[in-house]
């Protein structure tokens, strides 16, 4: 398929359907009505079915039924609605069923606004519902990138019978880039000899997240636990920019990545070895990416569109080595250069170069 | 001849049973299951008509019906 | 001689966790033999609920799935679009159906989502330990009514088969009782009917089915069955409150 | 290009999402600011960011009326503005942005004063985007969108474009496949859109070429 102008929340859509979804269930919210609005249309075209539901909270419940029952099926919203959806979630993830969830991020908290922003980072990456349960969490910083990463996160998915979300920032889901679909490379995915399709010549599956047993219940997530351990050993992924030789390591992801680039280079024009560190899965969370830098590094600055979330991480990840410095905008105001590159200057202006 | 089977051990002693046989002829057994309930049993099985009133109320499927 | 009356192959022969005398017993068992009788065990669906019986995944013989507390309907839409082939039905208490779950209970019937709907009324939490439930009568004590329900404090217990049967969607609805033998017989015929009507594609069927507590209750199962017929049906007249032939 | 035919006139600027649309009313808008007043109605009711008002400073710095409703710019609200009735109403000439697809469903309340004003309606094309890859899907779409905008289309804007990634062969790719529609449908092709690097390798195209100078992508992001 040749290249296409898209916008990112009807790319999702493509990616979807391009990668076998064939089900979404969902429910409007600004910034990611494209989203439902381009299903609605293309699903019927390709035998699949699309249902606005009467909620957030029924919508990811059609999910859990739809997965459990052996389908590929999506849904997305936004902040408040993903807030809704957080019952379903932890069922989801605490069943084990494979769907991919899709958040455009808006301003919080509350109904807030609806320009871009990062402060679900928490949310995303430290369960969001009640229980000891993770998502397998993407930070997409382009369109084409999104694109890439939700072919590939309905097999994800499947690999490890886990709920996978893709954290867009409402930019993502607004703005057009161009974008071509290209199959992911392939994993080897065990047959859902668990799921809900009608207990013909075998015994009776059970969909389940309910356990009596305390010790049971432990069991089990000690049981989700070695699985998010495996996403941690082998699904780490990242983007190292300007870092061989770098004093200043910028972290930063998603649609601020691409902002904390250009001051990397305008910061580099004014001889200050600057780098970004770009984290593409948020979890698991890109530490190894740490131990890559060189020993150069002096400080670490880590800019989000939220009040500072991300950068929790970045220390655990820094773990004391250097100073781990923040500069954020939140409630849907997006970080200019000028004032990241003001915030690098100030923390590089007292190191000896 | 109609007779019906109890399943003692499934039996949970809540008479039920006992309210809609037209025959009167279920009683709860002084002995107890291993669950600890009083169970339903018949007397006089000869009196049994086989009308199912019995296993069609009870709650937890302890009843047999032969015809 | 020949067996005229044992367990269903639908039901498993594990045992239940329901105290002595409560009815949810016989309506597994009638749900379990409208699946034997029209002979789609391999075929169907179960939906559990959260309440007592949230662990009816575990005594029907089929492939289940438990979902969030009020949200079977739209679990066992999701299945349903995925299998439009299968037999899918919830099993659901009055606190599940009636209350937390309203939104989803109303909606599914709006859409005529093609299920079946086994909504158990004991007007009252069970599982939780007794307190009051939207289907409560007016006056009755419960763990968090002490004094009994006051209508000017809480309003009224909803009748959710009146209710649902307003809906273009909802072609099957009807109100039964388990409380001795006529009506239990009738019951059954109700939850086969619908069955039938969803395996007809003919659309969104639910049984309300008036059923007892007597460990919440505080009374001997035998007293509970009375208390039933005295006091729910009053309140919740029994009868088909829609059939698939009505609808246009 | 000079565009004087528009003085005084209504001009309606639909196109199905992301073909263009505001990138095309906000250049033509600062193109033709200089002859005469100038009214540019932001009448997105669908997209929440990117929009006409997004360049307001701007627009006001050249003497342009942006109309919308200023107390609710951010808001996630349809709440036209009273304004825009007048402007309809009134002598000056005025550009019309409108949400795509669908949201041309907002012109139908103002299809009497549209009609009265005998405003022209050009539907903006970009052949890189989906469903308007081809002569086929273009009709399908000025019909859809003349349908809900209750105004027929007048002309075609050929806008193709892969952004950053434009080169002078998509333009062209899409000037022929524009053309095509537009001859088929029976309306004018009014002209092609590109960016000012290349309009040297541009100049030969039968049409009139639109040097589109701005762009509300955020410069910043790499």
């Amino acid at each position: 398929m040749a290249k296409q102008l898209m916008k990112g929340n009807e790319a999702i859509g493509e990616a979807a359907i391009q990668a076998g979804c064939r089900y979404f269930f969902g429910y409007p919210i600004t910034p990611q009505n494209e989203v439902p609005e381009y299903m609605s249309r293309r699903l019927p075209e390709v035998g699949g079915v699309f249902l606005q539901a009467e909620s957030e909270v029924a919508a990811i419940n059609m999910v859990y039924g739809a997965a459990g029952a052996g389908a590929r099926v999506m849904t997305s919203s936004s902040s408040p609605g993903i807030s809704l959806k957080q019952e379903g979630i932890s069922y989801i993830a605490g069943s084990e069923l494979p769907c991919l969830i899709i958040n455009i991020i808006r301003g919080g908290p509350g109904l807030g606004g609806i320009q871009p922003a990062q402060s679900d980072y928490f949310q995303a990456t430290k369960g969001g519902g009640h229980g000891d349960y993770n998502l397998f969490v993407f930070a997409p910083a382009s369109i084409q990138e999104m694109v890439d990463l939700i072919m590939e996160s309905f097999d994800i998915a499947d690999y490890y019978r886990n709920p996978v979300m893709i954290l867009g920032d409402g930019t993502l889901g607004q703005m057009m880039e161009p974008v071509e679909f290209k199959a992911p490379k392939k994993r080897d995915l065990p047959p859902k000899d668990w799921a809900t399709t009608g207990c013909v010549g075998r015994e009776p599956n059970v969909i389940n997240s309910l356990s009596l047993v305390a010790e049971n219940l432990e069991r089990h997530n000690w049981r989700l636990q070695e699985k998010y351990k495996h996403m941690k050993e082998n699904e780490q992924r990242w983007e190292l920019y300007k870092t061989e030789d770098a004093e200043l390591v910028m972290v930063a992801y998603g649609t601020t990545a691409r902002i904390v680039k250009s001051v990397v280079n305008k910061l580099r024009e004014q001889g200050i070895k600057a780098g970004l560190l770009r984290p593409i899965t948020i979890f698991p969370y890109p530490v190894k990416a740490f131990a890559l830098l060189p020993e150069t590094v002096k400080a670490f600055l880590t800019v989000e569109m939220s009040a500072g979330q991300m950068v929790e991480d970045v220390r655990l990840a820094v773990n004391g080595k250097n100073p781990v410095h923040f500069c954020g905008r939140t409630g849907g105001v997006i970080p200019t250069p000028a004032e990241i590159t003001k915030v690098a200057m100030e923390i590089m202006g007292g190191e000896p170069r | 001849m109609p007779r019906v089977e109890f399943d003692r051990e499934r039996c949970k002693g809540c008479e039920l049973c006992v309210s809609v046989c037209p025959t009167k002829i279920i009683f709860m057994d002084e002995a107890i299951n291993k669950k600890g309930y009083k169970v339903a049993t018949v007397q006089e099985m000869d009196k049994c008509i086989g009308c199912a009133n019995c296993a069609r109320i009870c709650p937890d499927t302890v009843i047999k019906v032969y015809k | 001689m020949k067996v005229v009356f044992e367990r269903p192959t639908a039901l498993t022969d594990k045992q239940t966790h329901y105290c002595p005398g409560c009815t949810h017993g016989i309506i597994h068992r009638l749900v379990a033999e409208s699946i034997d009788e029209l002979e789609v065990r391999e075929k169907t669906i179960g939906v559990a609920s959260v309440g007592c019986s949230v662990l009816a995944y575990d005594y029907f013989n089929l492939d289940m799935q438990q979902a969030a507390h009020g949200r079977a309907p739209a679990v066992a839409t999701g299945i349903k679009r995925v299998h439009p082939d299968k037999v899918v039905f919830t099993y659901q208490g009055d606190g599940d159906l009636a209350s937390i779950g309203m939104a989803e209970i109303v909606h599914a019937a709006a859409r005529g989502e093609k299920i079946t709907v086994i909504f158990v009324n004991n007007t009252i939490y069970g599982m939780t330990g007794g307190q009051m439930a939207p289907t409560s009568l007016v006056g009755q004590k419960t763990t968090t009514s002490p004094l009994g329900r006051k209508a000017e404090h809480c309003g009224y217990p909803i009748r959710m088969a009146e209710l649902l049967s307003t809906l273009q969607g909802a072609v099957s609805v009807a109100r039964v009782s388990v409380h001795d033998i006529p009506n239990i017989i009738k019951a059954k015929k109700a939850i086969k009917k619908a069955f039938e009507t969803q395996i007809k594609g003919e659309g969104f069927a639910i049984v309300e089915v008036l059923s007892t507590c007597p460990t919440n209750w505080g009374l001997p199962p035998l007293d509970a069955l009375k208390w039933l017929k005295e006091n729910m049906i009053p309140y919740y007249p029994l009868g088909e409150y829609r059939t698939p032939g009505e609808v246009k | 290009m000079k565009f004087t035919g528009l003085t005084g006139g209504k001009l309606v600027i639909v196109g199905a999402y992301g073909s263009g649309k505001t990138e095309f009313a906000l250049n033509l808008a600062l193109q033709i600011a200089d002859l005469g007043p100038l009214a540019l109605v932001d009448l997105d009711i669908v997209n929440p960011y990117f929009r006409s008002r997004d360049a307001t400073e701007l627009l006001e710095e050249r003497g342009v009326e942006v109309v919308y409703n200023r107390e609710f710019r951010d808001a996630d609200l349809p709440a036209l503005s009273a304004r825009t009735d007048a402007v309809l109403a009134g002598g000056d000439t005025t550009i019309l942005d409108v949400g795509g697809d669908d949201g041309a469903r907002v012109l139908g309340r103002y299809k009497p004063l549209l009609l009265r004003s005998r405003a022209q309606v050009w539907m903006v094309v970009n052949c890189f985007r989906p469903f308007t890859a081809d002569p086929e899907g273009i009709i399908a779409t000025a019909r859809r969108i003349g349908e809900k905008a209750g105004l027929p289309i007048t002309a075609l804007v050929n806008n193709s474009n892969l952004a950053r990634e434009t080169a002078a062969g998509h333009v062209r790719q899409g000037a022929s496949i524009v053309r095509a529609a537009a001859e088929r449908m029976g309306i004018p092709l009014v002209c092609h859109c590109c960016r000012p690097r290349l309009a040297d390798q541009l100049s030969d195209l039968e049409d009139e070429l639109f040097i589109m100078e701005l762009s509300l992508f955020p410069a910043d992001i790499t």
